[in-house]
């Protein structure tokens, strides 16, 4: 089977040829380098994968902000390339221009929104600020322009992930 | 007295390890908790618990009337305040002791004596015991405050009297910085405690942070456990701490030891608490503050002396002798305890509260770990982020060190964000591996490098690979029993139903 | 000579036990496998792995060549031999010495001399060291047999020469018993060893099983690293381990650890050893034999010295002197080691391999976990039933059972059965807590009594009542988001989708 | 909901009757005593029952020879009692009569079988001996009677809970 991926960032194309004996396989990485695989799931998503005698333990995690694979002490953000996601068109068309979301890195309580719908902002300004676990938190502008989105008020609780406002 | 059941007014870690201490000694355990905790782990091994309210802790853990009530209709015969929440409240304490109900800590009075900063180095006077030049009560006016820091002379520390945690506190190298940082850590600890009380000390210089456990039982006799260095701080909060300290010497430790013993008797002191001090370069020590309460780094000397600490807390509160002289402590080996913290060293060390969906722990010779939480387990947004305390014990510092290294390569956390990374960063940093450290060293690593994970292509590359298979395995990207990987089918499964057919 | 990279030839908790030992001292490991093993921690936990075959031993763990040449292919420098498997077996540590490739262990002179019972009291003699009444050599006939026995009188003891576990082994009591007693014992002995050889001692009555860790650099120099008592037995396979033995004093102990010492010296022995002695009432020790390998109940040392066997076997194994002396050895506190297996005490001790489908792991100060399970391992037919070693560590005796007691009240083990009730009954036993043991202890204990859960109708009603609960969150049983049960359900996915369809 | 099961052989009726707030309810077990519980999972299989102020933990175990669930250190098998299910029907019947298997208690090899099909044989005799974890173990008979059926061969493996033999 062949699956698109972006990992870190890096659109990646792998196909995965299953061998006869169970667990072993050859992937072929974006169209190219070919590896010898043994694959073994001991289970749900701690994967021990064998490649030329080498052994590699990835851990796979699911949560608010998407997929990720924890590998020797780093973790690597994964997304699938699903061409039907507005994210990966996004992801595609590159994200540098257009309109950016400020969101909610952890969920948390609202205490003070610092600007207004229709404001121009810095990037780096100030935007909302959460308090979670006894901090405040300040979360800024990610790039300098309009807010065009304003989604929170004071008082109200946030998810991990949620958009709080858009900055165009 | 023996007791037959104890009620624990905390929550996570030690909440749990003191519902193990008791089960250990036979007594029975009331657990309480807040809406946030009712699937927590203190919640599931208690013998009984009971909710306190919703989850802000002002609601809940801080509720001492209720809390003695539940302990009344459960009769428990003590109450156990870990650390934080009620555990240095004196009027608490003084209320357990009025209502009869056995509170596992210091009397009211020595906790009053001892908790403000500015009484407590009266008391220190009073016993000759070192501290930092400086006022031993609070600042009248900005004149008054003048005058201490011309006579003691600059830099100089403002700190609020009933501070901790860094708030009220302002460094001033100069005078003509003295009126606004006055005003400031005033004003800031009128905020933070409800007392704008600030007092004034000299400043110490690359100040070491070492701490005196004590152990004092209700008959006269006191002992101290020798020291823990907690210099490795990152804005006033400690993160590593251990056990012994590389600069103390026994010399050094039993006049360190000597000076918290005699301090805490002084004040009547009975249980565990623990003397705090600075050390300058030149190894002079000076008060600092006492903490009269567990403290949570206490299990570096658990390791190093085999005793253990919530034992003795219970046995002394029963009414029981100190087991044990000075003389029979003995100190074997090196323990050096991580404080892993639900936020993101990556990202402006932001809190991360949630879900955590894949937890894999470490283990293993010398490693202990003290936390309360699991796969699944929801890391509340309304208390502080520590997850887990990651102690390493060995023969010596640097085969602790090498082994805590070992431990967090075994560790995965997902879900939610961990500062595992930052430990790394420290442990390996050449300046920690040889213990040149200061209250200042962490921020000053800090600043120099950002806490970054090394990546590599070929890294990305096998992870690619990973993620195709996990996606592989999903049945939303097609049939899973076509994934190549191995291992997803349980065998026994099959056994049963075919077993089940022919029954 | 320092190692860049050790092999081991061995699976299960010892395989992981020395790879973390390996990382913590920046060696690279590499692990072999049967097919049995794909998914085994130890696999997945080093850095390289290798398929030895399929699952029985004969075929993988066995393969003294195959694993020399994966050594040789993966420039591994040592073997680490784990115990058993090929870890005492003399023709592989001399192919390692021959193929230049680090046996970490004695020599295989030393292993072949004290292999042997027979030769190994022998050597005893020759060092003066006290051992049980009987021959030094096989026993050439059943008139032999006569004689002796009369010479040293009854009860006597037939063992087999290459014996162990148990195996080939006859207590005779009266003449007349003798002749069928040698005729079984030595067919018995050729099936189990491919040697008939059956010599004959003394049988000690109500011994206590009672021996040596030593430790010999390759400089000459050996110290002994105090006793562990492992009286507990069923039939004369070790079920408990203790350290210190509570009947052991600072004068017993050291006799006993120097005789150890000159035993191994004068067998040119090296590295990790343990010599065991049989002890009468009268607290004489009578030398049994010597285990020429690290021993599965090494961790209860450990704990009481503070020092990291593993990490010195490798010390040694590159060329290094022991980093301390005789004098410097201190036991602290005590240490006992239970032997969790998968076999069902409750039928036989019948053995239960097969998937861990629930697995509840204990943890908390003192206890210390050597595995390699995991929620979802299947425990492999082939090989021996040990599932974990749970240790517990305190400041005495008493705290340690209770602190076990504890702990086996967290653990549980679902899919298969596993003997963690055999602990309970044992460390609640008056005898075993007042130390009355001896190594026909057990075995007495389980005739006496069966090892059945004590079940009550208020249990029963609370587990019909979870058990329903179970059954409402089951889909088959109707809808799951109608159970009462709270929790269920993961709250970042829902916020997680939300944020999808808006990003 | 109303549930049937049997617990350690007894047969049990168990009624649930939620209460408005998530986590609480009614139970009333075998139409008498009534009870007021407060459920909550941990995590799949790990359960937290609150009832009268005690707390209790309820593991469940699911494994070839059916549920079960580990409380206070036992290990107490129930079954759902689904009149579906041959089984359930059978042990209504009782349990003493009829044919009886000879099933394996743990996966293993065959050594020896030592009887053969037809053969008259007493309670407890031994009939398969079974090797598994270097141990070997004999496997006797439920009851007096003639073994009507031999399913496996020396050197064959078995699965655990697989019916070896049956006698009647």
């Amino acid at each position: 089977m062949m699956v698109q991926l972006e990992v870190n960032g890096e659109l990646r194309r792998v196909e995965l040829v299953p061998d006869e004996l169970p667990g072993r396989l050859r992937a072929v990485l974006d169209g190219e380098k070919e590896t010898e695989i043994q694959a073994h799931l001991l289970r749900p998503g701690v994967l021990s994968l064998h490649i030329a005698g080498k052994a590699y333990r990835c851990v796979l995690e699911e949560g608010p902000e998407g997929t990720v694979i924890h590998f020797a002490g780093t973790r690597i953000p994964y997304r699938i390339d699903d061409p039907r996601s507005l994210k990966s068109r996004r992801s595609r068309a590159g994200r540098h221009e257009g309109p950016k979301a400020v969101t909610a890195p952890m969920p948390g309580r609202v205490i003070r929104v610092l600007v207004n719908k229709g404001d121009e902002v810095q990037a780096h300004q100030g935007i909302v600020v959460i308090e979670a676990m006894k901090m405040q938190n300040e979360l800024k502008s990610p790039k300098a322009g309009r807010v065009i989105e304003l989604r929170v008020q004071p008082g109200g609780t946030v998810a991990a992930g949620e958009v709080l406002a858009v900055v165009d | 007295m023996k007791f037959r059941k104890v009620l624990i007014a905390n929550r996570g870690e030690i909440a749990l390890r003191i519902i193990r201490a008791c089960r250990e000694l036979g007594i029975g355990t009331v657990a309480v908790y807040s809406d946030a905790d009712r699937a927590a782990l203190h919640v599931l091994e208690a013998d009984e618990a009971y909710r306190l309210g919703p989850a802000p802790a002002a609601e809940s853990y801080l509720r001492g009337n209720l809390i003695l009530d539940i302990a009344h209709k459960t009769k428990a015969d003590a109450i156990h305040p870990g650390y934080g929440f009620l555990s240095e409240n004196a009027n608490f304490a003084e209320a357990c002791e009025k209502a009869r109900v056995k509170f596992i800590g210091p009397p009211s009075s020595a906790m009053r004596a001892l908790g403000s900063k500015t009484s407590a180095r009266q008391v220190a006077d009073s016993v000759k015991m070192p501290r930092t030049p400086g006022s031993v009560k609070g600042l009248a006016s900005l004149e008054e405050a003048h005058a201490v820091a011309a006579e003691i002379g600059y830099p100089v520390m403002l700190k609020a009297a009933a501070g901790g945690g860094g708030k009220g506190m302002r460094a001033v190298f100069f005078a003509n910085e003295l009126a606004s940082a006055f005003a400031a850590a005033a004003s800031e600890a009128e905020r933070a405690f409800g007392s704008g009380e600030v007092y004034l000390e000299k400043l110490v210089e690359r100040p070491r942070h070492i701490e005196i456990q004590v152990l004092a039982d209700e008959h006269g006799n006191c002992v101290s456990l020798g020291e823990r260095e907690c210099s490795v701080q990152r804005r006033h909060q400690k993160v590593i701490e251990e056990a012994p300290s590389a600069i103390v010497d026994e010399d050094l430790r039993s006049r360190m030891g000597e000076a918290a013993a005699r301090f805490a008797k002084s004040a009547g002191y009975t249980n565990a608490g623990t003397v705090e001090f600075l050390v300058d370069e030149a190894k002079n020590f000076y008060f600092l503050e006492m903490n009269t309460r567990l403290q949570v780094e206490h299990p570096v000397t658990e390791l190093v002396t085999g005793l253990d600490l919530v034992h003795l807390q219970i046995h002394i509160a029963q009414g029981g002798k100190l087991p044990f002289k000075q003389e029979d402590i003995r100190l074997r080996g090196h323990a050096i305890e991580c404080r892993i913290y639900a936020e993101d060293p990556e990202n402006g060390f932001f809190p991360s509260p949630g879900k955590i969906t894949r937890l894999l722990q470490p283990g293993g010779p010398g490693i202990r770990e003290d936390s309360g939480i699991y796969e699944g387990w929801v890391v509340p947004m309304e208390y502080d982020p520590m997850l887990s305390k990651l102690v390493g014990y060995a023969q010596n510092r640097n085969v602790a060190i090498r082994r805590l290294l070992r431990a967090l390569d075994e560790y995965v956390i997902g879900g939610i964000r961990s500062n595992l990374n930052l430990f790394r960063t420290i442990l390996r940093d050449q300046d920690f591996q040889s213990a040149r450290i200061d209250t200042g060293y962490l921020d000053r690593l800090l600043a120099a490098k950002t806490i970054t994970q090394t990546s590599a292509p070929e890294r990305e590359e096998i992870v690619a690979i990973a993620a195709a298979l996990f996606e592989s395995m999903k049945p939303v990207n097609g049939d899973p029993s076509n994934s190549p990987v191995n291992g997803r089918t349980s065998n026994w499964k099959q056994a049963a139903r075919r077993e089940a057919l022919r029954a």
